[in-house]
């Protein structure tokens, strides 16, 4: 897979609830393959507290009209200039990086979101319907406006959602979520994606079902295409690169995830924060 | 004809812009972004004796124009490089350096002998200034004598272009710069990164699970540049200058300063294709200022 | 309520912001911007024994978030200081301290006798760090011996609060400061500013009228913060860190990682106002964590 | 004079030619007393390779509006990005800073003005106008676009343009014009601001007959208010700081300008650039 270097003209940018918001992006040349689960580094201009390139998952993908789509939640700096971003404003970005989902053709799909985790997984499903699979989608957050675009997830696949305060969906984190706790048999594949807690909880009871799962990590990055080694993540073969020999992992694989120096969008997620 | 061909040693280097150790791979990363073969060099990786893990995550934190990192050599060995990463370098037509490391000087003439036997590799970097990691590294870079006990030491067993590479943290650089060049080094390079700390007052932790890094990026400019003018005062053999640079006007100030060539390092980071960017600069710089060579640049400054 | 007091020996500052000498003039400059009696301490510009032109302009030259300086201790010398200076600063309610500078011991030892008659004034800093003279200056900070001796002369005829401004341009900053307690320094303040240069490019000369001069600003922090880190591992006595500090998370930074207090400098120039700005961040923060007394920061980093 | 920091609203951002614009800022609360020849540090923001404030010069001044206005050339980065900023935008600024031109009573004045240095005299020529003198003004520069704003010099005072290329007003260097040339000898009082070459020119014929002659250095610098002691020019009695002992010095008071070091004006002024 071919990675380029793009100024992407933003066609749109749009509040989507709480802290996050979509960047529309227009590419000035035909899109490059683009796997779900992959990202984009971006760099952030005229902010002299931001000197490296930004990390975000591709939320969606369309190559009739040229354009990605970035769902981001602001976080801190970079997060907060980028979201006052205008149309017809350049955005340069460096992808598709990583290694995405893989993608097999089975049928019974369960996606897991959590906060601003949920970006990747609107491609992911979108890839999949076009195999004639529809996912089953389940994603948290604390409140409401912490599970961003639920409306487009419907769209994709039979989605769920779960908020700590009950406000939206049911109460509680999604692994406690009814579909979580009595029908994750049923499926034959397991992606997920969000704070490293809830993606470890995941893992832990699709393990313990024998089902595949992949996960999406969110280590810090300085380069994103494997050259400065800082995004290593422990493994059974020991250190690997989350930006090129993940960002998405086989669960089993991983092992010591650190989860208070844990994933951007573990502030959300947590409960006691 | 704008002539930006430059020397260290007897190996020539087509213009003198090369990559810095750490920051470029194995260069093959970047293919994508760019054409390899009009780089000036490229300085891989450190390699070891041993495979090495490195240090824990995180190892790195972003500072004002900079950031810190503490990879600590994770590498696979020199026999892993030797069989398996060089082969894939031959097919360019640059020059690769390898970047020589260890904790005991057995552990750097083990390397550097091993490397000796490449016939693609026309020199070595002998990073004595690494901070990442416990033991040896930074250490050999940071006192006269033991910087001269390694550069003699490698030197007695490697002969093609040998490029020691010193560390910023010392009270006078000048002076381990000749001593390294009075053991036989046919180049310096400078600077390695400048020891720094980042803390989260929120979580009040290290942002780094080593607590201390190398500090790296444009903050670290003026003090590089410094260090290369005092280099250049002391010793005859060639400097290559690094320390944020980031564009053409960086990389001229370095030659000015006294730098026979230079290493870009945390700005690919930043644009994957700065390296193209900078030796076009230099071009248009050279043509403006109507040079010939840019060897005419080379300590240029006028104090 | 948060206790925002802190102490430097026996002296206690009503919070632990002070403002670093060369960047805050002798105070009264700032009068229009805010009140200096919510200062922790102020520490005036340099003052030699005898007057002092300085060195010839461009002193300065900006870089990436920082700034060389070259400014060489201008200053009217210490009788001047002592008759028309000091008598101005007596109406604010702060702590005004001197930094004391000369080329030779005798030099400071003339200084500090001097300051040590004035009743307002509770300490003075010695700055055997200052990159920008010929003689004496960055030479006594860079090594022990030299650092001990000009501290023991100073300390026998000065009687109130000495504090020692380190050098970062050193291999071993820590062994410098133990030097200094060992010589009877009742505080260490550090950094003072790193040699670095920079160079016009298109004019081929250094900047700088005399070539290298000192770095300052936010580019400096992560290694501000380090050797900070590291002198509190190694000495008893209260540590005033500084060296970039631009806002109340970098000012909380520095004191987790273990200084008492801490010097806002370069950053005055950007915004006259920032020290108030910070005084009031760390009170935020300390309610906002429910820490009653700054003390409580000081060295709390968990590592 | 007490100085402020203020967040001036921008007004009105507008190309005066060439690379020259006009900045109109409004206060948030009533001027400060300011002096002609006093300058202000304004802060650049957004941009990740301007750290101190930039001095201009106060080019003019309107108490009723509660405004000031700034004549500003691209010469680098910070004056790049300011001349991209937008009415309604904040900047934040400090001032009235430094020892303005001393005014007189003498009816027969001078003022003269290379390229941006004419900033100042906008302001000067508006005070005298008010103590009931017109002054003569001399302006000149490389090129027509590099006089700015010579129809608001002419509403204020006996506006004479002298150009190197002669494409406006006499050509050659403003000590070459015939005002300058042969009616020096008319004037009590000269004033100018510009390139230091000019100023050293100007000053060096007014000495010769004894008119006082006042000149406004614009040496780089750091802190704008005498405290880091980075912009000092040499004087007879030593070091003095441009920004708050000057930047106007009597001419006489001056020794050893450097003039291939000198101000920023002096690009597109100096004939061999
Ligand atoms: C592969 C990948 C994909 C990602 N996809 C998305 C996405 O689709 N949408 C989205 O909103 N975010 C995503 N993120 C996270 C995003 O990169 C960070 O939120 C962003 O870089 C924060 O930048 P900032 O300048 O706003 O924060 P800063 O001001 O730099 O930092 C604010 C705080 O967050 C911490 N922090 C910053 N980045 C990270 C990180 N990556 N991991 C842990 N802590 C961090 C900092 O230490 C600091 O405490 C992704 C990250 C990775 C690595
Ligand atoms: C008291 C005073 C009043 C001024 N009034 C005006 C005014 O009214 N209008 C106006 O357009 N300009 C004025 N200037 C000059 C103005 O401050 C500079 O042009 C500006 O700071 C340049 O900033 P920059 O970021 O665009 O340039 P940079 O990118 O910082 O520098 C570009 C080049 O110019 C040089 N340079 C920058 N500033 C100066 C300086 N002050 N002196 C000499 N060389 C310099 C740099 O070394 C570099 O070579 C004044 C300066 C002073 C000190
Ligand atoms: C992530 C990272 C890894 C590095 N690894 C090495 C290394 O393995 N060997 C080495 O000699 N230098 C290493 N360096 C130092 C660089 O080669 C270079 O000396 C330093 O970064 C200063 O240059 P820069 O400011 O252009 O990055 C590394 C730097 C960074 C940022
Ligand atoms: C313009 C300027 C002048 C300075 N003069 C002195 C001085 O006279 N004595 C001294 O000890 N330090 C002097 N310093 C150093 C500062 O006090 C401080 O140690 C340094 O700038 C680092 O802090 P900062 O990054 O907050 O500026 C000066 C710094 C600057 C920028
Ligand atoms: S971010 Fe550089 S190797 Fe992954
Ligand atoms: S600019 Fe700081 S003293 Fe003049």
């Amino acid at each position: 897979m071919r990675k380029v270097i793009h100024s992407l003209k933003v066609l749109e940018n749009k509040s989507a609830g709480g802290d996050n918001f979509t960047l529309l992006l227009e590419a000035p040349e035909p899109l490059p393959t683009i796997t779900p689960g992959q990202f984009c580094e971006v760099k952030v201009d005229n902010d002299p507290t931001v000197y490296l390139r930004r990390p975000f998952s591709i939320h969606n993908v369309d190559y009739k009209s040229n354009t990605i789509t970035l769902l981001i939640k602001v976080l801190g700096k970079g997060t907060a200039k980028l979201s006052g971003i205008k149309e017809g404003d350049a955005l340069n970005v460096v992808y598709p990086l990583g290694k995405g989902f893989t993608i097999s053709d089975e049928p019974k799909v369960l996606l897991v979101g959590g906060g601003c985790g949920v970006a990747p997984l609107l491609y992911m499903a979108r890839v999949l319907n076009e195999k004639g699979i529809r996912p089953t989608i389940l994603v948290g957050g604390r409140t409401t406006v912490d599970v961003p675009r639920v409306e487009a997830y419907k769209e994709v696949g039979e989605t769920h959602v779960a908020t700590e305060d009950g406000s939206l969906g049911e109460k509680g984190l999604v692994t406690q979520h009814s579909v979580f706790k009595s029908h994750l048999a049923d499926f034959k594949r397991i992606y997920t994606c969000g704070p490293e807690g809830m993606m470890k909880a995941v893992a832990k009871a699709a393990e313990a079902l024998e089902i595949p799962c992949e996960v999406s990590l969110e280590n810090t990055m300085a380069c994103g295409i494997g050259v400065c080694l800082c995004c290593v993540t422990e493994t059974k073969e020991g250190h690997k690169c989350v930006c090129t020999e993940g960002p998405v992992f086989d669960s089993t694989q991983l092992n010591g995830w650190n989860i208070d120096k844990a994933s951007t969008c573990s502030k959300p997620y947590l409960k006691n924060e | 004809m704008t002539d930006l061909s430059v020397k260290i040693n007897k190996l020539k280097l087509k213009n003198p812009v090369m990559t810095a150790s750490g920051t470029f791979g194995y260069g093959y990363e970047f293919e994508d972004f760019l054409d390899l073969s009009r780089l000036g060099g490229i300085v891989v990786k450190a390699t070891t004796s041993k495979h090495r893990e490195g240090n824990k995550y995180p190892r790195m934190a972003e500072t004002a124009l900079g950031m810190l990192n503490a990879v600590g050599l994770q590498n696979k060995g020199v026999d892993y490089f030797v069989k398996e990463t060089c082969p894939k370098l031959t097919k360019y037509d640059t020059h690769f350096f390898a970047n020589v490391s260890d904790s005991t000087i057995e552990g750097y003439v083990e390397v550097a002998e091993k490397i000796n036997e490449l016939d693609y590799i026309p020199g070595i970097e002998l990073n004595i200034s690494c901070p990442n990691v416990k033991e040896g590294g930074m250490a050999f870079g940071t006192s006269c004598p033991s910087a001269f006990a390694v550069t003699e030491a490698v030197r007695k067993v490697y002969k093609k272009t040998l490029i020691v590479k010193l560390s910023p943290n010392v009270t006078n650089i000048a002076e381990i710069a000749k001593a390294v060049e009075d053991a036989g080094a046919d180049s310096v390079s400078l600077i390695n990164t400048l020891l720094g700390m980042a803390i989260d007052a929120e979580k009040r932790r290290p942002v780094l699970s080593t607590v201390t890094g190398g500090l790296s990026g444009p903050a670290v400019k003026p003090v590089a540049l410094r260090m290369v003018y005092q280099v250049s005062k002391a010793v005859k053999i060639p400097i290559i200058g690094m320390g944020g640079i980031s564009n053409a006007t960086d990389a001229i100030e370095f030659l000015l300063a006294g730098a026979t060539a230079i290493q870009v390092g945390t700005a690919n980071f930043i644009d994957p294709q700065v390296t193209i960017k900078i030796i076009e600069g230099i071009e248009d710089y050279l043509i403006r200022h109507r040079i010939k060579k840019v060897t005419d640049l080379i300590g240029a400054l006028e104090v």
